[in-house]
């Protein structure tokens, strides 16, 4: 059942480390197909990332398979693909969070930064010391482009706020370790932060842990994380990692190719809102916030971009 | 930096140094007695797991704290198998029983919960909670001690008071009883101890229990208190910290609460300040992680006073050679 | 007195049963029949020897009582009942004590901790030391066994320690005292306080048992002795009624030849010469305290004296593996006794051979083939090299085959494991590569100890041929008998310093034995 | 007891040991409600079932050969070298600085120099430990340990803050130079006319680890050096009466041994990823104490070991994929063989030491 090309065609897609069941950027995508699969009754193949260093065998091995079109997640693939990818010129690769410019790979990448702009607002709204505090995972330009846009919307509610924002580390291992996730949050909030706000993969979980522990508001990303803690999770920024997934299964292998930006606009990213975080969220933080949101569909409000020019108008890093 | 921030500080070090410290206990029973333990990792890594594990299924912390023990023990059963009955290599049956830990917490985390190799995440019941102390509302108005005490001694789970007063209770059994001499001498001469009619394996087992229980606990409070669930390789390194602790502090128990706080505060600085920049330089946060290592290092290399471990670790009592 | 028990013959209607009775005890270690058979009676209130040669089974046989090895057959008798005895807890319990050959002390503990060890009452340790300092302070009294309870028991001399491990049985109200070669450490003074103390005990009704192979204490000290030889129980007499002849002669199976057959020495230049060699230890105590003697070509010297008084420290310099001070010269020219160039390497490129001591642990790789053992050290040697890197096997091998045939080594296998080989024949191995060297110095130490008297015959006679060759022979023997036979002349060390120098025609025991515990006779000058 | 006849110690033994480890094995397998057999079979296709796997398989077997024989010749002096993680760390910052920072007119030519950089990193970061162990008496194993994780934080803070491209956010070095990508075992098949599955990863390190193992081979029982190693590790006070420097020995027998684990960066971090990324030994270190142990510290026995690893890494990584089995099980046969192999040794032993004994006294 397994000798290569036996199943043709049928898509697939490659977790990153984390694991599927991340409650967050992995699980999204995985989401994302499980919603194709239910719908079309179509199956696909997905495997997960288990090794800094077996990510081309990895990858190799699905193309190998026959599997098109691909999706793999996280930036970190990017090396990966620009020297698989030629070799299976037949096989459409779709790569989610980074750029490849090659002819059979789409590139997926999001506004983070408008998505964190509206829950900065949120967080702003909601928190009463005027600190906030912001938890990231691998100290990288992308999480980086969260903390900014998280910064320009706390301050746009209130420019005396304090943001607080830390990273987990300087490795993958920062998207896995809600220890020390925990512990940076129980640090914010001993400094007054009272929301926290996390872009740290599984990390996360240990921050929505800690800030449910004490009391405060958290924000989840990604996924929409608002039922982890009821009451706990003001919102969640959502990354449509799911649609990503869901329209490149949806195309097949002749999927477009090439650059595609999802941002506020299109549905790439927004803020959740639930029945877990409804008595959170009063009708005026909601108007507030769906006012920017349509002013940055607009264009008549600018969120800065960190990636532009790695620089941040409303933090210092 | 101010009152808060080394409050905060403070917090985290007891936070942090509590699995250090119970782990460090546990080797310093095993080494004491003869028989060194590298697998301090392996064990408190599969407590972790199948505390968490169990506490998720069954809601209670306290059936997850005996599950996790229980699998520490069956670890600490292997590796007094392999380094007493069979007097196999301990250093060897240490890596193995890393190895183990670390392929089947995963393993059966994976086929269980289906969840990355992550139990799921606990709360309430299934959960340690943090204890508010006695005193904590009284004191609460008294300036740098109210908050002192308020934020950095009370409010952490039971299992770290746990902890600390393992402290003084190792020095006790240790120095003051029966038991603690022969164990001392166990880990010096067991052809003394043999001559003098006591059970060289049966005090070495009951060494490795203890060495097995208190790993155990270690991984108990990682799973269940410190955070809020197991996730792959959660240990991270903490059983090999607790080892250097323990070299760090020649095998004595207060010299042992003393490095692991060390550590821990190393730990918890790190957490905080990834990038330290104390002015003239900026310690990244990766020199930070060494650190503990290092100084074990520094310690070895007998510059600052040397380590002599206890003299019949690491060799298996062989009476007859045939 | 009773008479049947002698020769071990059935015991006529004794009012009262032996302290101790062994019967049939068998015991094996792997391929090597430690005890084979053996039965024993041991009268209660009296002091009994057990002689042998090394590796007889003594030790064997001892631990076995004491439950530290468990038999492979046999029964053990404690006043006429049997006793099983599994484990030391058991003979303790049956009221017997061991003081071992190498002491079974806590090197860190101290005294006191030492002796409650193992005899503590209830789990604190307070009330159980505080009663055990009480008891030293009476047992220390009634026995003239004075230490200090809270010393370090590593800081104590090696008689003092021997003083704790006596007090330990007898702390453990030991009635059956066994000692397993307790003077071999001690100055013939600490020996004579031992044997008081011994006479003490046995007035008090206990029941001593004596290992030694040192027939003059065995003569001196004891009731009845015992005789072992390779594994059996071959007599036991009663000491009045023996003499050193005959036991010498049921030890090795045979009528010994005390004298070894040699020529006069005519003896050439100094070959070596050591002055004012000066060794401390790893702890900083001071081992050799300024050892002046002088080698000459064609003669041996022989140091004489009770074992731990600095001989090995003294072989160590000169082979080259331990530091010292002072001016060693060979053939005039200096060696370097710290520095880079002193090691094994450079004192054999000097032309210094080296049979060591302890040839199990020193003079061979166990696990070594003969030919790798024969290379051993060696392997610098151009005529083992096939080039700058690579060493020629196919020559070692060679050159063993024809050693192995030389000195006779049984089996002639040169793929043969050291291990595999018995304890005469590894000693051969060790003599093949070393005295075929034809060295300008032979050092050679204890070099017929655990080997049967057919081996040390032809030991000996190469070791005089060597000599005759115009060699310098510097021989360390604890074996009075060997240095009287083989040596020209005799250095006698006690505590660090050679007492003073004899001719062996001119010389007997009874002098030596009094260099060696330090004593110089008035009338003679002492080194020549 | 008698004694084991040789063969029976070199042979017997180990295949019991991984026999019982892949029953155990089994036994999890089934456990965790999967099919041991279906298991084994992904595993053997996938492995050794066409020449693609064949690839992938020697591709491991290449780096735990490294890292076996660098635990070996440790062994053979009596030092245990937990450190080979550390030293194949370092053994990467080697050859990415030689490669990074000079230009190579040819492969061949970056080749030697990657392995004199490898091989000089690899054996730097033994070289401590060992000074320690000879000169100060600090055991090894703690020594080792502690430095694994020092490697760990150093290629962290390297690769983070150093060696990492502006504007990438991977922790890695850029990529070599294209032309100074070793060739693939495929192409030096082709040259051979043999057909031979591309895009697999197996290279030219392949050789150089075979070659490796025949100059240990040479070394521990051909030459001065490996005798002085030997007599070493059976026994230290022997060795210092024939004159053999225990310093020299230990420091000598860590160098080759850092500089063997080192070498497997040329396999991996040049032979395959062709850049420097995060833990890059990817746990080989340890692998190669599971590998020397089952191996028996024979170098054939090693290469034997390590195509052993090689398989359950490959077929590992299969079942993965096609089973959802966590790529875990093969931490945990792993942990078994060692567990088996080296520390339960005489609980194997004995039964086929009193096998041997009964048919002896049978005859
Ligand atoms: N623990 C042991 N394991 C294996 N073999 C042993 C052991 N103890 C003693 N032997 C062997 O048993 C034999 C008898 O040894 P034992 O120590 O009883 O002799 P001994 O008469 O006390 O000699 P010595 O006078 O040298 O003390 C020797 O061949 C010795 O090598
Ligand atoms: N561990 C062993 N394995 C295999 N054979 C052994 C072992 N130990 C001893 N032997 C063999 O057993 C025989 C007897 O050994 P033992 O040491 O008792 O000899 P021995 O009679 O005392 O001889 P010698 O007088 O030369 O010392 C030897 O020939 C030796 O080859
Ligand atoms: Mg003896
Ligand atoms: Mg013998």
């Amino acid at each position: 059942a397994l000798s290569a090309g036996a199943a043709l065609a049928n898509p697939g897609l490659v977790i990153d480390m984390g694991g599927k069941f991340d409650k967050s950027f992995n699980e999204a995508a995985w989401n994302g197909a499980e919603r194709w699969k239910r719908e079309t009754g179509g199956s696909y193949r997905d495997i997960e990332m288990q090794d800094e260093a077996q990510r081309e065998q990895f990858v190799r091995r699905m193309a190998e398979a026959g599997s098109n079109p691909i999706v793999v997640l996280g930036f970190q693939n990017m090396a990966t693909l620009e020297v698989v990818a030629p070799d299976y010129p037949e096989t459409t690769f779709a790569l989610i969070d980074g750029v490849v410019d090659l002819p059979n790979v789409r590139s997926i990448i999001f506004a983070e930064h408008e998505g964190s702009y509206l829950v900065g607002m949120l967080a702003a709204l909601a928190s009463k010391t005027g600190t906030v505090g912001f938890v990231g995972g691998m100290d990288v330009p992308l999480i980086r482009k969260f903390a900014c846009g998280y910064a320009q919307g706390v301050k746009a509610v209130n420019p005396d706020a304090r943001i607080i924002a830390n990273f987990t580390g300087s490795t993958p291992a920062a998207w896995n370790d809600p220890v020390r996730g925990g512990e940076i949050a129980k640090s914010q909030i001993s400094q007054g932060a009272d929301v926290v706000y996390a872009a740290a993969g599984g990390t996360g979980i240990g921050v929505l842990q800690a800030a449910a522990d004490a009391g405060v508001y958290s924000i989840g990303v990604d996924s929409n994380q608002n039922h982890l803690h009821p009451g706990s999770v003001l919102t969640s920024m959502l990354k449509r990692v799911d649609n990503a997934t869901y329209e490149v299964f949806m195309a097949g292998p002749a999927v477009e190719t090439g650059i595609v930006v999802m941002g506020l606009a299109n549905g790439g990213v927004d803020y959740a809102l639930d029945e877990h975080n409804a008595a959170l969220i009063s009708a005026e933080m909601q108007a507030a916030v769906d006012a920017a949101k349509a002013e940055i569909i607009a264009g008549t409000r600018m969120v800065h971009d960190y990636m532009s020019d790695d620089t941040c108008p409303a933090l210092t890093f | 930096m101010d009152v808060a921030a080394i409050l905060s500080i403070l917090e985290g070090t007891i936070r942090l140094s509590t699995p250090l410290l119970l782990a460090c206990l546990a080797g310093l029973f095993s080494e004491r007695a003869g028989v060194f333990d590298i697998g301090l990792e392996g064990k408190m890594l599969i407590a972790a797991f199948f505390s968490a594990a169990v506490a998720a299924l069954a809601g209670s912390a306290w059936v997850g704290l005996a599950a996790g023990v229980a699998a520490a023990l069956v670890l600490a059963v292997i590796h007094g198998l392999a380094s007493i009955t069979f007097r196999g290599n301990q250093l060897i049956a240490g890596v193995a029983i890393n190895f183990l830990a670390a392929g089947l917490t995963v393993l059966v985390a994976e086929n269980w919960f289906r969840l990355g190799g992550r139990t799921p995440s606990l709360s309430g019941e299934a959960r340690f909670q943090g204890l508010t102390l006695p005193l904590t509302e009284t004191l609460a108005g008294v300036p740098l001690l109210g908050p002192f005490w308020g934020t950095v001694i009370s409010g952490h789970a039971l299992l770290a008071y746990l902890a600390f007063l393992a402290v003084p209770a190792t020095w006790w059994i240790l120095y003051r009883t029966r038991f603690g001499l022969r164990l001392r001498a166990v880990g010096e001469n067991p052809a003394a101890v043999d001559t003098a009619g006591i059970s060289v394996v049966a005090l070495r087992y009951a060494a490795v229990m203890i060495c097995g229980l208190l790993c155990g606990l270690a991984g108990v409070y990682l799973a269940t208190a410190l955070s809020a669930g197991f996730v792959k390789d959660m240990s991270g390194g903490r059983g090999f910290i607790a080892l250097a602790a323990l070299i760090f502090a020649k095998w004595r128990p207060w010299s042992a609460m003393g490095a692991t706080l060390l550590f821990g505060f190393l730990q918890s600085v790190a957490t905080r300040f990834p990038r330290l920049d104390l002015g003239i330089v900026v310690v990244p946060a990766q020199f930070i992680d060494a650190l503990p290592y290092l100084l074990t290092v520094v310690i070895l290399a007998g510059f600052v006073g040397k380590a002599i471990p206890p003299r019949a670790g690491g060799t298996a009592y062989v009476k007859e050679h045939g | 007195m009773d008479l049947a028990v002698i020769g071990g013959g059935p015991a006529a209607a004794a009012p009262r049963p032996p302290a101790i009775e062994l019967r049939g005890i068998s015991k094996a270690f792997g391929s090597v029949q430690a005890n084979r058979n053996i039965s024993i009676r041991v009268e209660r209130g009296t002091i009994h020897g057990i002689v042998g040669e090394n590796g007889a089974g003594k030790s064997t046989l001892m631990s076995i009582l004491y439950g530290f090895y468990r038999a492979d057959a046999g029964e053990i008798l404690i006043d006429g009942r049997p006793t099983p005895i599994p484990d030391s807890q058991a003979a303790i319990r049956a009221g017997i004590g061991m003081v071992f050959q190498h002491f079974k002390l806590v090197e860190n503990f101290t005294v006191l901790e030492n002796i409650v060890l193992g005899a503590e009452e209830g789990h604190l340790l307070a009330p159980s030391l505080a009663k055990a300092r009480r008891a030293l302070t009476a047992l220390a009294h009634d026995h003239e066994l004075q230490v200090d309870p809270d010393a370090v028991v590593e800081e104590l001399s090696v008689g003092h320690q021997q003083r704790v491990e006596i007090l330990k049985a007898l702390y453990r109200k030991a009635e059956i005292l066994i000692l397993d070669e307790p003077t071999g450490v001690l100055t013939p003074a600490e020996a004579d306080h031992l044997f008081r103390i011994l006479a003490n005990l046995r007035a008090e009704g206990k029941t001593i048992i004596l290992i030694t192979h040192k027939l003059r204490e065995i003569m001196a000290a004891t009731d009845r002795v015992s005789v072992m030889r390779r594994g059996e129980m071959v007599a036991t007499r009663r000491t009045a009624e023996t003499s050193p002849e005959e036991l010498a002669e049921l030890m090795v199976g045979r009528k010994v030849l005390l004298q070894v057959e040699k020529g006069p020495a005519r003896p050439g230049p100094a070959v070596l010469e050591v002055e004012n060699l000066r060794v401390r230890d790893t702890r900083g105590v001071e081992r050799l305290k300024g050892v002046s003697f002088t080698v000459r070509a064609g003669e041996i010297l022989g140091i004489a004296g009770v074992a731990g008084n600095g001989q090995s420290e003294l072989l160590e310099v000169l082979g080259g593996f331990a530091a010292g001070q002072g001016r060693v010269r060979l053939n005039g020219v200096a060696l370097d006794l710290t520095g880079r160039r002193s090691d094994g390497q450079t004192r054999r490129a000097a032309g210094i051979a080296h049979v060591p001591e302890d040839r199990q642990r020193l003079g061979l790789i166990m696990d070594f083939a003969a030919w790798e053992n024969i290379a051993f050290g060696y392997h610098h040697d151009p005529a083992y090299q096939r080039n700058r890197l690579v060493m020629d096997n196919a020559a070692v091998l060679a050159a063993t085959r024809g050693k192995l045939a030389r000195f006779d080594v049984r089996p002639p296998d040169p793929w043969l494991a050291a291990r595999n080989f018995s304890g005469g024949n590894q000693q051969k191995l060790v003599l093949a590569r070393e005295i075929e060297r034809d060295p300008e110095l032979l050092l050679v130490g204890q070099p017929t100890r655990g080997v049967d008297i057919g081996a040390v015959e032809f030991i000996h006679r190469r070791l005089i041929a060597l000599r005759d060759a115009g060699r310098a022979i510097l021989l360390v023997s604890v074996e009075l008998d060997e240095i009287l036979g083989l040596a020209d002349r005799i250095a006698v060390m006690f505590d660090g310093r050679i007492m003073g120098e004899r001719d062996p025609a001119e010389t007997d025991e009874r002098e030596l034995g009094l260099l060696m515990a330090g004593v110089v006779p008035g009338a003679r000058n002492g080194a020549a | 007891m008698q004694p084991l006849p040789k063969w029976a110690d070199a042979t017997l033994v180990p295949l019991l040991s991984i026999l019982i480890a892949f029953a155990i094995s089994g036994v999890v397998i089934l456990a965790i409600g999967k099919d041991p057999v279906e298991a084994t079979k992904v595993m053997v296709t996938g492995a050794l079932g066409s020449t693609y796997g064949w690839g992938y398989t020697l591709y491991y077997a290449t780096s735990f050969t490294f890292t076996g024989l660098a635990v070996a010749v440790a062994f053979h002096a009596g030092l245990f070298n937990i450190g080979g993680e550390g030293q194949a760390t370092l053994g990467g910052l080697g050859v990415a600085l030689v490669l990074l920072h000079m230009a190579w007119p040819h492969w061949s030519l970056a080749l030697l120099a990657a392995m004199a950089g490898a091989m000089a990193f690899g054996a730097a970061w033994a070289l401590l430990p060992a000074w320690l162990q000879a000169r100060r008496g600090s055991h090894i194993v703690i020594t080792t340990i502690m430095f694994n994780f020092i490697a760990a934080a150093l290629l962290n803070y390297i690769l983070v803050n150093v060696l990492r491209p502006t504007g990438q956010m991977d922790p890695a070095t850029a990529r070599f130079a294209a032309d100074l990508a070793l060739p693939k075992l495929h192409e030096m098949l082709g040259w051979l006319g043999i057909p031979f599955a591309r895009r697999t990863p197996a290279n030219l390190g392949l050789v150089v680890a075979l070659a490796a193992a025949v100059l240990v081979w040479g070394l521990l029982w051909h030459t001065r050096l490996g005798f002085q190693l030997r007599a070493f590790g059976k026994s230290e006070p022997a060795a210092r009466y024939a004159g053999i420097s225990p310093v020299r020995v230990t420091l000598y027998a860590m160098l080759i041994s850092g500089a063997l684990a080192g070498l497997m960066a040329v396999n991996t971090v040049m032979g395959e990823q062709q850049r420097l990324v995060m833990n890059a030994a990817g746990g080989a270190g340890f692998i190669g104490i599971a590998v020397a142990l089952m191996g028996r510290s024979h170098p054939l026995g090693v290469v034997l070991a390590a195509l052993l690893f090689g398989f359950l890494y490959q077929g590992g990584a299969e079942m993965a994929i096609w089973m959802q089995i966590p790529r875990e099980l093969i931490v945990v046969i792993q942990a078994l063989v060692i567990l088996f192999t080296g520390a339960l040794d005489n609980m194997v032993r004995m039964p086929v030491a009193w096998a041997f004994r009964l048919l002896r006294g049978g005859r």
